[in-house]
């Protein structure tokens, strides 16, 4: 893969001076903290810290090439992971940033499970700028689970960064129960105030329940490059951020607006980003509750007996597609990591087909619906989670379109944190769960439905066998996901991954509805400029990769 | 027999006693020589049947949502005095016959809200009538009845005893009541709970032998203004009523009797004895000044 | 709204505990404070149990959460490392021995941590989230039983005219629409149709970047910014207020005492207020309390509604997130804060109508 | 005497008796305009709920070229975000909700009158029990507990659902009974009927329960309401497995697809919001003018 | 020169079902010190009537005809037209009054010194001591404590001592005239017997005129100088109490005395009036009490008979048949007068 390549983009072109208006769900004060490493961090796990704790790079997605940030370079020496960090910068207290901050942002991240730990042994500091990541199980997957982690201070986190580093450094392990105090520790530390080596920081006396405000960060990365003086991000999910955008407040939000919203966006005249998420909802069948979907023709039917693109078309509109290969990640992902395309199945809508291969295999069709042999009828529950509004729609959609066809499916919604434990249970017949995942490499999305839903749930989710046989013979996917990702070269690991495509497109082990694409509204007319057209290819970033803040950070974006 | 006394001095307590309807704390309850309270089941319904209750206030004593057939019916059928309407229909029409509601057809299908105090009270007097009964309590049932049409549910009452051989209880705080519906009978005087005298009512009247019911007798005015005007009164002590949860110890009418002696009155707590003349009283005094052999008496 | 009650019988009926609590047990606000500390017990009880019987457990959510937030840098694995790192407690101890502990630390005032954010304790999330609430059902409330007094005690006296026509209808109205409706049709009206108000700048509690302090400006601030909840916990209960001060002044006007008084001669306006006001208050005094409960529930839909920070929301993304502690903490503070408010009314009641306080029993 | 007269105590108190008590009833509530709409609305909503369902096919055909559409002949109240008609979600969506809210009312009362009844008139211990629990319970702040409660149980049928409701709400109804059927059993007639040895079921249910009979009727219309409210509350929190449509799902679907700020789509999402509040609404006047109709010293001039 | 002087009054209740004719064309006069007693049965307008004489009527009254003239120092005035300040120095003032439920005629929720000073104030008294020193002094009238009675709550006094409280009350500003509605009927004998007496030493002290309504006619037979018989809201006969007593001439007064037993004396014949009041809605005509008189002709249906003079002049009936019952008390009838005269 790439390592190279310097900051590209605009390069400050624009005034400098004006305001940003995003939006974010961040947890407020007290349970909303400032220790990035763990979990309800202010604007913790969203695109807002990248201007705070940004990573040593960003990958810019259509050129499959990483964006420096605070690295200044990077390259793989045999099973060393090299990277060079750019010097001059400082921390908002005057710290200068170095090498011992990035080292102890992966011990600390080695408490916080970075999975970057998997697949290294130890980090090396041979001197301030320069950091070293030693492999123990080489992976292409390596590379951006280092580039990809906010860096956080040592001058906060040294001690306990010492304490990692030591712990891990003498044979410790997360599972003892002195790591599991360790872990514990790092989860309940908290910093008293946040902290930055972007370009902004937090103000933190302006954290309201409703939004908080960034001011620059003078020594901070890129903090001559970027041109806004404040960033403002406004609090809440979809239903909160979404009058404030058709105020005017916001100038670019990136939650999953519905298609009312979305209609009244373009009513007021903002433009709409459709960039890819490379994931969406699919149907997972349950091996045992299920039976009848063992055989691979019914999954084949079904994923035929509706309008899949429909489906999605309802909540999103346009910002929804059903994929066109049917291999368990995004359709983006195939050209690139599959060698032949031609055997995929699309699976477009085709209710006579789908009626034919039901027919094929012994099922008949009456006039109130489909029977097998024995004279029972198909009737099942699809079990969706209601709060994902998104998913509800498609669910039932997906329900009366199959009850239509003649698979009694009734959708019953329970929110997600119901749904999910029951799934991964197996308390269900038919379930809605997530496919694919923002990451360009397909292993991860793959690991989804065979691993995640499957074998690795509590419970034993939707029991799939993994070892399942197909055209090309016998699979096991277990081990060929293991297969896919090893070894530094990518080219070589095509092979695998195009087995379990293949394997996947014939056997269904879930049906992928829809690939949501996002629907971000821009709205260039009140304080933000430098938007390029809708066609620019920096819109199709994906996996967190955001292009708005990608634009913050290299000055494209400007005032008006 | 009557028993007067006044409010809050237990009449009431003590007529739902009578009835079977409160468990007493102490003592013996005996009908047809059995401890009430000792007997079981069908026994214990069999005496409560026997003992009718007429309450004092017609406006609540009949169930509002119930046609006067229903409320008269109902322990008909229940104790299988009746079986079927036509038998049941006779049966009210007579009962009402009996307390004078007359012609029945024009009361049977009537709730209580259409009919007038005495008319209510006269149906109560017919339910209880329904079981036969051999004792009928009557508390206050003619207080809250107009003063005109008082007399004629009294007579009615004393009829009934008179026809059917049914004892009844008339409780009244109106002494001029009870000594009309009393005239042949005996009269009971009550003061906080206990019954201080009990006597043949004429003499009563004349001669009360207890001190409070003398003070009650000179205190009830009279609808005659030369004599009540003239009466003599009896100075009372104290014109407050102790109260029931904190009685003086001793005679409980001490605080205020006139004739009170310390040392005596203050500490016992005087019997109900017989003295001369037909009847009993509880006061050591008037034991004392009406036996002639008080010591004897006490023994 | 209710029919009046008829008073039962205290006296003498069964088992007289105050064989059992001898003098304490008699006086009427020891009884009160003992049902409080027994309400709050028994909601944290059912609570505790309740939420030991859900299935599932908090972890699946969080491995969930970490893959979809984290786009794919996480494996299933790694998500799952992290996720069991969050969680101190452990939920497979036989639950009489979680519950010991949980009484336990309970006793200690200390209420946990929350478990996605395990360095807050659950005591200061609430503590931040709690007095908004307060503070903006309280305001709500008690402006709302104050009109609603005011209302009901004149369209009592004026009794058929149009006032009160209007109020008791109009009252009823407003009542009877669910408040989560009554919020809806005012961001639907008044913000988004005929823009008559610019809700999106209430969001919150207060202004980013106020200072917060005793100051006219924050404080005109906090109601700017609440005067949207405020406005609908002054709506809703409104109606009943009205219909209930009023039936309440109309049988008060009704009473002898009243009457009486007129005979004394007493000017109008020391009947109203001494005479037939004070005694229709009485009633409601207590309702005012049982309100508080009821309004800080409904207050979870309007919070997150209005976007508002209290204590509601805090508890609906607590449920959401399978935030235990949090979700037994704010139940727990919740019930402690309808509790007080009770036991407030039950003493101001005693204060207001002599005949509780010395009698005794009525209360409660 | 004629067998007319015999007729009539008997049969007449089980035909002419309602018939007339209904004619009286009709002709009281006609006195009072909110009441009678209250009635008419009530009626109305019954009939469209489980009545009209009959009459009118379901319509629930996604139809992605007609989404939110504006009222027109073809859709009285416009579309929503799948193209279907609201009306005719309206009009099945109101069985289920109904149900949920008679069946918990039917809980709730029944817990009330039985065991506040049982309380009573057993009285001791067992009252002194039941009492303190339903202190305890009335305290509760019930809505939070119903989101709690909610949220774990995941009632998945509407029965559980209205039990779950039902079980929430009896407390307040309980100690009204109680205190009720306290008063009621030291009434001279219940007195009298014990005295003539009429039974404990006469007692209970030809003596005590038909005075208390209006009593229960308004109480079981406001526990409707309270069942209502709730219902709709958790279902519009996403608290509750949704399945179907019924107004509360409805209610959550167009605020979660964001009807709100859609120009067109006012009608979508006020039709819930409309038929919810409209069927409170009606049971409250109704209640109301229950209230003044059965209780006299309100009735006045 | 009478404290009051009632003229043709009329009171209509207005109900659903039609006007209640509760007092009908009532006229009678009150001298100064003395009492006069309105005696009759439940529902014949004797509170209506009281109530009337303060204008304190509730809602839906309406006062048909009549004037009420009261008259102090030489002045007339017309209660019925006085303005609303005026009104309330009346009340009180001039005439108090104890209700027939005055057992909850305080307020529960405030002490009865608040009320006694309510009372002052009402009246233009603002001197907290010498309210305070006036109720010590009238609660001592009463034979109460005032250290105990005044700091009380309502709730904490008994009946008879709420009943002498009122009394009290009304005493306060020396009013020329007290009406009294049935003071007595709740309390118990030896209770009521003290208040009588009570009644009858202030009155003996102070001099004020006094109303005073029952249905019993023991109580009016021991206070009353003037008696009124009132049946179905009209005044039936007017007379001195010995009159009324001995030589009643109004069929339904001399029901009224024999439905009364007596506590001393012999029994004497005892009898109840049969029948019941007529609907006050529906007034049959002619003579209200026709239906139920035993004596009444014809012509008693034809008319309304108006007050007629008999005997004395101080005596009026409404009676066309009143000679009738004069023979018949004459003859017949042993009263229990005749028999103590015999
Ligand atoms: N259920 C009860 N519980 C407690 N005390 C009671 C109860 N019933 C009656 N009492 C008390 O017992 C005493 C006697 O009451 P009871 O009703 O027998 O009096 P009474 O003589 O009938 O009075 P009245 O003339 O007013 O009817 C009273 O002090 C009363 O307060
Ligand atoms: N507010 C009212 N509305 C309608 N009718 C009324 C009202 N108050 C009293 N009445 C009727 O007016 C008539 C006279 O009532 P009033 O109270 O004056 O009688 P009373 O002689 O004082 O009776 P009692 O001896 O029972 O006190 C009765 O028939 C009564 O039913
Ligand atoms: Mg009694
Ligand atoms: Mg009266």
């Amino acid at each position: 893969a790439p390592t190279t390549g310097g900051p590209t983009g605009g390069g400050g072109g624009g005034a400098k001076g004006g305001e940003f208006h995003g939006g974010w769900p961040y947890v407020l004060a007290p349970q909303g903290h400032w220790n990035f490493f763990a979990t309800n961090a202010i604007l913790g796990g969203g695109i807002y810290t990248d201007l705070f704790i940004p990573s040593l790079a960003v990958y810019r997605w259509v050129d499959a090439k990483w964006d420096f940030w605070l690295a200044q370079s990077a390259q793989q020496n045999g099973d060393t992971y090299e990277v060079k960090l750019r010097s001059g910068i400082k921390w908002d207290d005057g710290t200068p940033f170095t090498s011992k901050d990035v080292a102890t942002t992966y011990w600390v991240g080695r408490l916080a499970s970075y999975g970057i730990w998997n697949f290294i042994d130890k980090i090396t500091t041979p001197d301030d700028q320069t950091v070293q990541f030693h492999y123990s199980k080489p992976t292409s997957l390596g590379e951006r689970l280092i580039l990809r982690n906010g860096i956080k201070p040592d001058k906060i986190f040294g001690a306990l960064g010492k304490k990692a580093q030591d712990f891990y450094t003498g044979g410790g392990t997360n599972s003892s129960d002195a790591g599991k105090a360790l872990v514990a520790e790092m989860n309940a530390f908290r910093p008293d105030k946040p902290y930055s080596v972007g370009p902004y920081k937090v103000d933190p006396a302006s954290v309201t329940a409703a939004q908080l405000t960034m001011v620059r960060n003078t020594g901070g990365l890129f903090a001559d490059k970027v041109n806004y003086d404040k960033v403002v991000v406004y609090q809440g999910e979809t239903a909160e951020i979404t009058p404030l955008v058709l105020n005017g407040d916001v100038d670019y939000a990136t939650h999953g607006f519905p298609l009312a919203t979305d209609k009244a966006f373009q009513d007021k005249g903002y433009k709409i980003v459709r960039g890819p998420i490379f994931t969406g909802p699919a149907l997972y069948f349950h091996w045992e509750n299920a039976p009848e979907f063992q055989d691979k023709r019914l999954r084949q039917a079904v994923a035929m007996a509706f309008n899949r693109d429909e489906a999605g078309k309802i909540f999103y509109g346009s910002s929804a597609r059903a994929p066109q290969y049917m291999v368990g990640f995004a359709d983006s992902l195939v050209k690139n990591w599959t060698t032949d395309q031609s055997k995929f199945n699309s699976y477009a809508f085709d209710a006579a087909k789908a009626d034919q291969l039901m027919k094929d295999a012994g099922y008949a069709k009456g006039s109130d619906g489909i029977y097998a042999k024995g004279g029972k009828a198909l009737a099942y529950e699809l079990y969706f989670p209601s709060d994902f509004q998104d998913w509800a729609a498609a669910a039932t959609y997906t329900a009366d379109a199959l009850t239509k066809f003649g698979i009694k499916v009734t959708a019953r919604g329970a929110i997600r944190s119901t749904q999910l434990p029951d799934t991964n249970a197996g308390k269900f017949t038919i379930a809605m769960n997530p496919w694919g995942t923002g990451n360009p490499h397909p292993q991860p999305s793959l690991v989804r439905p065979f691993r995640e839903f499957s074998k690795d749930a509590p419970g034993g989710g939707m029991k799939y066998p993994l070892t399942q046989t197909y055209s090309g013979g016998s699979i096991n996917f277990d081990t060929v996901l293991d297969d896919a990702i090893t070894g530094f070269d990518t080219a070589k690991q095509k092979d695998p991954i195009q087995k379990i495509a293949q394997a996947f497109n014939e056997l269904l082990p879930c049906i992928p509805i829809y690939e949501r694409l996002n629907n971000n509204p821009i709205n260039d007319k009140a304080r933000t400029a430098g938007w390029p057209g809708l066609d620019d290819k920096i819109y199709q970033q994906g996996g967190g990769d955001n292009f708005a803040i990608v634009m913050i950070m290299d000055g494209t974006l400007h005032k008006i | 027999m009557c028993l007067v006394g006044e409010s809050g001095c237990g009449k009431t307590t003590t007529g739902r006693l009578l009835a079977g309807l409160i468990r007493p704390t102490s003592g013996r309850l005996l009908y047809e020589g059995k401890d009430v309270w000792q007997t079981k089941g069908a026994d214990l319904a069999r005496f409560r049947r026997a003992v009718q209750l007429v309450h004092q206030d017609p406006y609540a004593s009949l169930n509002p949502t119930r046609t006067v057939f229903q409320t008269l019916s109902a322990p008909l059928y229940r104790h299988k005095k009746a079986r079927g309407g036509r038998q049941a229909l006779a049966a009210v029409s007579e009962l009402l016959e009996r307390v004078d509601l007359t012609p029945p057809d024009n009361f049977v299908s009537k709730y209580p809200h259409q009919l007038s105090g005495g008319q209510r009270q006269r149906v109560s007097i017919a339910r209880a009538l329904t079981v036969d009964p051999k004792v009928i309590v009557a508390d206050e049932a003619v207080s809250m009845v107009d003063v005109s049409i008082r007399i004629s549910l009294l007579n009615l009452l004393l009829a009934l005893g008179r026809e059917f051989g049914v004892t009844i209880v008339l409780i009244t705080h109106d002494l001029a009541v009870a000594r009309y519906f009393a005239r042949h009978g005996r009269i009971g005087v009550m003061y906080l709970g206990r019954v201080v005298e009990l006597a043949e009512t004429e003499s009563l009247v004349s001669d009360p032998a207890h001190p409070y019911s003398a003070a009650l007798i000179a205190a009830i005015p009279e609808a005659d203004p030369e004599i009540t005007r003239g009466k003599k009164r009896v100075e009372l002590r104290s014109a407050e009523i102790p109260s029931l949860l904190d009685l003086p110890p001793g005679c409980t009418f001490h605080p205020r009797c006139p004739l009170s002696e310390a040392g005596l009155c203050d500490v016992k707590i005087p019997e109900l004895l017989a003295i001369p003349g037909h009847r009993e009283v509880a006061c050591h005094v008037a034991v004392r000044e009406r036996t002639a052999e008080p010591a004897a008496a006490t023994a | 709204m209710t029919a009046v009650p008829v008073a039962t019988k205290p006296v003498g009926v069964g088992w007289d505990p105050r064989r059992y609590f001898g003098g304490f047990w008699r006086h009427p606000f020891a009884r009160a404070v003992l049902k409080a500390v027994l309400t709050v017990w028994v909601t944290t009880t059912l609570t505790f149990f309740l939420i030991r019987l859900m299935p599932g457990n908090p972890v699946e959510l969080k491995i969930d959460e970490l893959i979809q937030t984290a786009n794919g840098a996480l494996t299933y694995d790694d998500a799952k490392a992290i996720a069991s790192g969050l969680f101190a407690i452990d939920l497979n101890a036989p639950l009489h021995e979680q519950y010991l502990s949980f009484i336990g630390s309970l006793l200690r005032l200390d209420l946990g941590r929350s478990f996605l954010s395990s360095g807050t304790t659950v005591t200061s999330i609430i503590l931040a989230v709690l007095p908004w609430t307060l503070f903006s059902v309280g305001t709500g409330l008690l402006l709302s039983f104050v009109a609603g007094i005011f209302l009901g005690l004149l369209a009592a006296y004026r009794r058929n005219s149009l006032l009160d026509r209007i109020a008791s209808t109009g009252g009823s109205l407003v009542s009877s629409i669910p408040n989560y409706n009554l919020a809806l049709l005012i961001i639907l009206f008044a913000g988004v149709q005929w823009h008559l108000i610019n809700f999106t700048s209430m969001r919150g509690a207060y202004t980013s970047g106020l200072e917060p302090g005793f100051t006219p400006a924050f404080i005109a601030d906090i109601f700017y910014h609440a005067a949207l909840p405020i406005t609908i916990y002054f709506l809703t209960p409104l109606g009943h207020w009205i219909l209930s001060m009023r039936s309440a002044t109309l049988s008060a006007l009704e009473e002898d005492y009243v009457t009486a008084a007129r005979a004394r001669g007493l000017s109008d306006g020391r009947i109203r207020t001494a005479y037939v006001g004070r005694n229709a208050v009485l009633p409601l005094v207590t309702q005012l309390a049982i309100s508080v409960g009821f309004i800080v529930g409904g207050a979870a839909v309007i919070e997150q509604l209005f976007a508002y920070q209290g204590v509601g929301k805090r508890l609906l993304d607590s449920v959401t997130q399978r935030d235990y502690p949090v979700i037994q903490g704010v139940v727990l503070l919740t019930t402690i804060s309808v509790v007080v408010a009770n036991l407030a009314a039950d003493l101001l009641y005693s204060k207001l109508d002599p005949r509780i306080g010395r009698a005794g029993g009525a209360a409660g | 005497m004629s067998t007319a007269i015999l007729a009539r105590p008997t049969l007449g108190q089980r035909v002419a008796g309602p018939m007339v008590a209904t004619f009286e009833f009709l002709r009281l509530l006609a006195t009072r305009p909110i009441g009678l709409a209250g009635f008419v609305g009530i009626v109305f909503f019954i009939f469209l709920a489980f009545v009209a369902p009959l009459f009118v096919p379901l319509r629930n055909d996604p139809s992605l070229v007609d989404i939110y559409q504006a009222p027109s002949a073809a859709h009285p109240l416009g579309t929503d975000f799948q193209g279907r008609d609201v009306l005719n979600q309206i009009v099945y969506g109101g069985r289920d909700i109904l149900t949920v809210a008679i069946l918990a009312a039917l809980v709730s009362t029944f817990i009330a009158i039985s065991i506040g009844s049982v309380a009573a008139t057993v009285g001791g211990r067992l009252d002194t029990a039941i009492l303190a629990i339903t202190d305890v319970t009335l305290t509760l702040p019930k809505l939070i507990l119903l989101i709690a409660v909610a949220a774990i149980l995941r009632p998945t049928s509407f029965v559980f659902l209205a039990v779950i409701l039902g079980l929430l709400q009896w407390s307040s109804l309980l100690r009204q009974v109680r205190s009720q059927v306290l008063s009621l059993k030291e009434r001279d007639y219940v007195e009298a009927a014990r005295s003539l040895d009429l039974g404990l079921f006469h007692i209970v249910f030809r003596e005590i329960l038909p005075t208390m009979r209006s009593y229960i009727v308004i109480h079981f219309i406001l526990a409707m309401t309270e069942a209502m409210y709730a219902q709709v509350f958790i279902i519009f929190l996403g608290l509750v497995p949704v399945s179907g449509s019924n107004w509360g799902i409805m209610l959550y679907f167009a605020q979660g697809q964001g009807a709100l700020f859609y120009k067109d789509s006012i009608w979508y999402i006020l039709s819930p919001i409309l038929a919810v509040s409209l069927v409170q609404l009606s049971l409250v006047s109704f209640a109301g003018a229950l209230e003044d109709i059965f209780n006299p010293r309100l009735r006045g001039a | 020169m009478p404290v009051l002087s009632v003229r043709g009054l009329s009171i209509d209740y207005l109900t659903r079902r039609g006007a209640v004719h509760a007092v009908r064309d009532v006229s009678f006069e009150l001298e100064k010190s003395e009492t006069l007693a309105i005696i009759g049965e439940s529902g014949s307008g004797k509170t209506t009537l009281a109530v009337g004489l303060i204008r304190l009527s509730p809602r839906g009254t309406r006062v048909a005809t009549g004037e009420i003239l009261y008259t102090k120092d030489g002045m007339t005035s017309d209660i019925r037209k006085l303005d609303d300040d005026d009104l309330r120095e009346y009340r009180w003032a001039e005439c108090a009054m104890v209700f027939q439920a005055a057992l909850n005629s305080f307020n529960p929720v405030i002490t009865i010194w608040e009320q006694f000073l309510d009372t002052a104030r009402a009246h233009g008294i603002k001197d907290k001591h010498r309210v305070r020193e006036r109720s010590a002094e009238l609660l001592d009238l009463v034979h109460l404590d005032a250290r105990r009675v005044l700091p009380a709550f309502p709730h904490e006094l008994s009946g008879g001592m709420k009943q002498r409280v009122l009394i009290a009350l009304a005493l306060m500003l020396e009013p020329q005239m007290l009406i009294l509605d049935e003071p007595t009927t709740a309390l118990d004998i030896l209770t009521q017997r003290s208040i009588i007496d009570l009644l009858r030493q202030l009155r003996q002290r102070l001099g004020f005129s006094m109303i005073f309504i029952s249905h019993d006619l023991s109580i009016a037979a021991e206070l009353a100088d003037r008696m009124i018989t009132m049946y179905a809201g009209r005044v039936v006969e007017r007379a001195r109490v010995e009159d009324m007593f001995y030589r009643p001439r109004h069929p339904y007064s001399l029901g009224l005395l024999r439905a009364v037993p007596r506590v001393s004396g012999a029994l004497g014949s005892v009898a109840s009036i049969p029948g019941s009041p007529p609907d006050l809605i529906r007034l049959p005509k002619g003579c209200s009490y026709a239906p139920r008189c035993p004596y009444a002709i014809d012509a008693c249906r034809e008319a309304e008979p108006p007050l007629l003079k008999v005997d004395t002049p101080e005596h009026e009936a409404a009676c066309i048949r009143w000679q009738h019952v004069a023979e018949v008390i004459g003859s017949k009838a042993p009263l229990p007068v005749a028999e103590k005269l015999a």
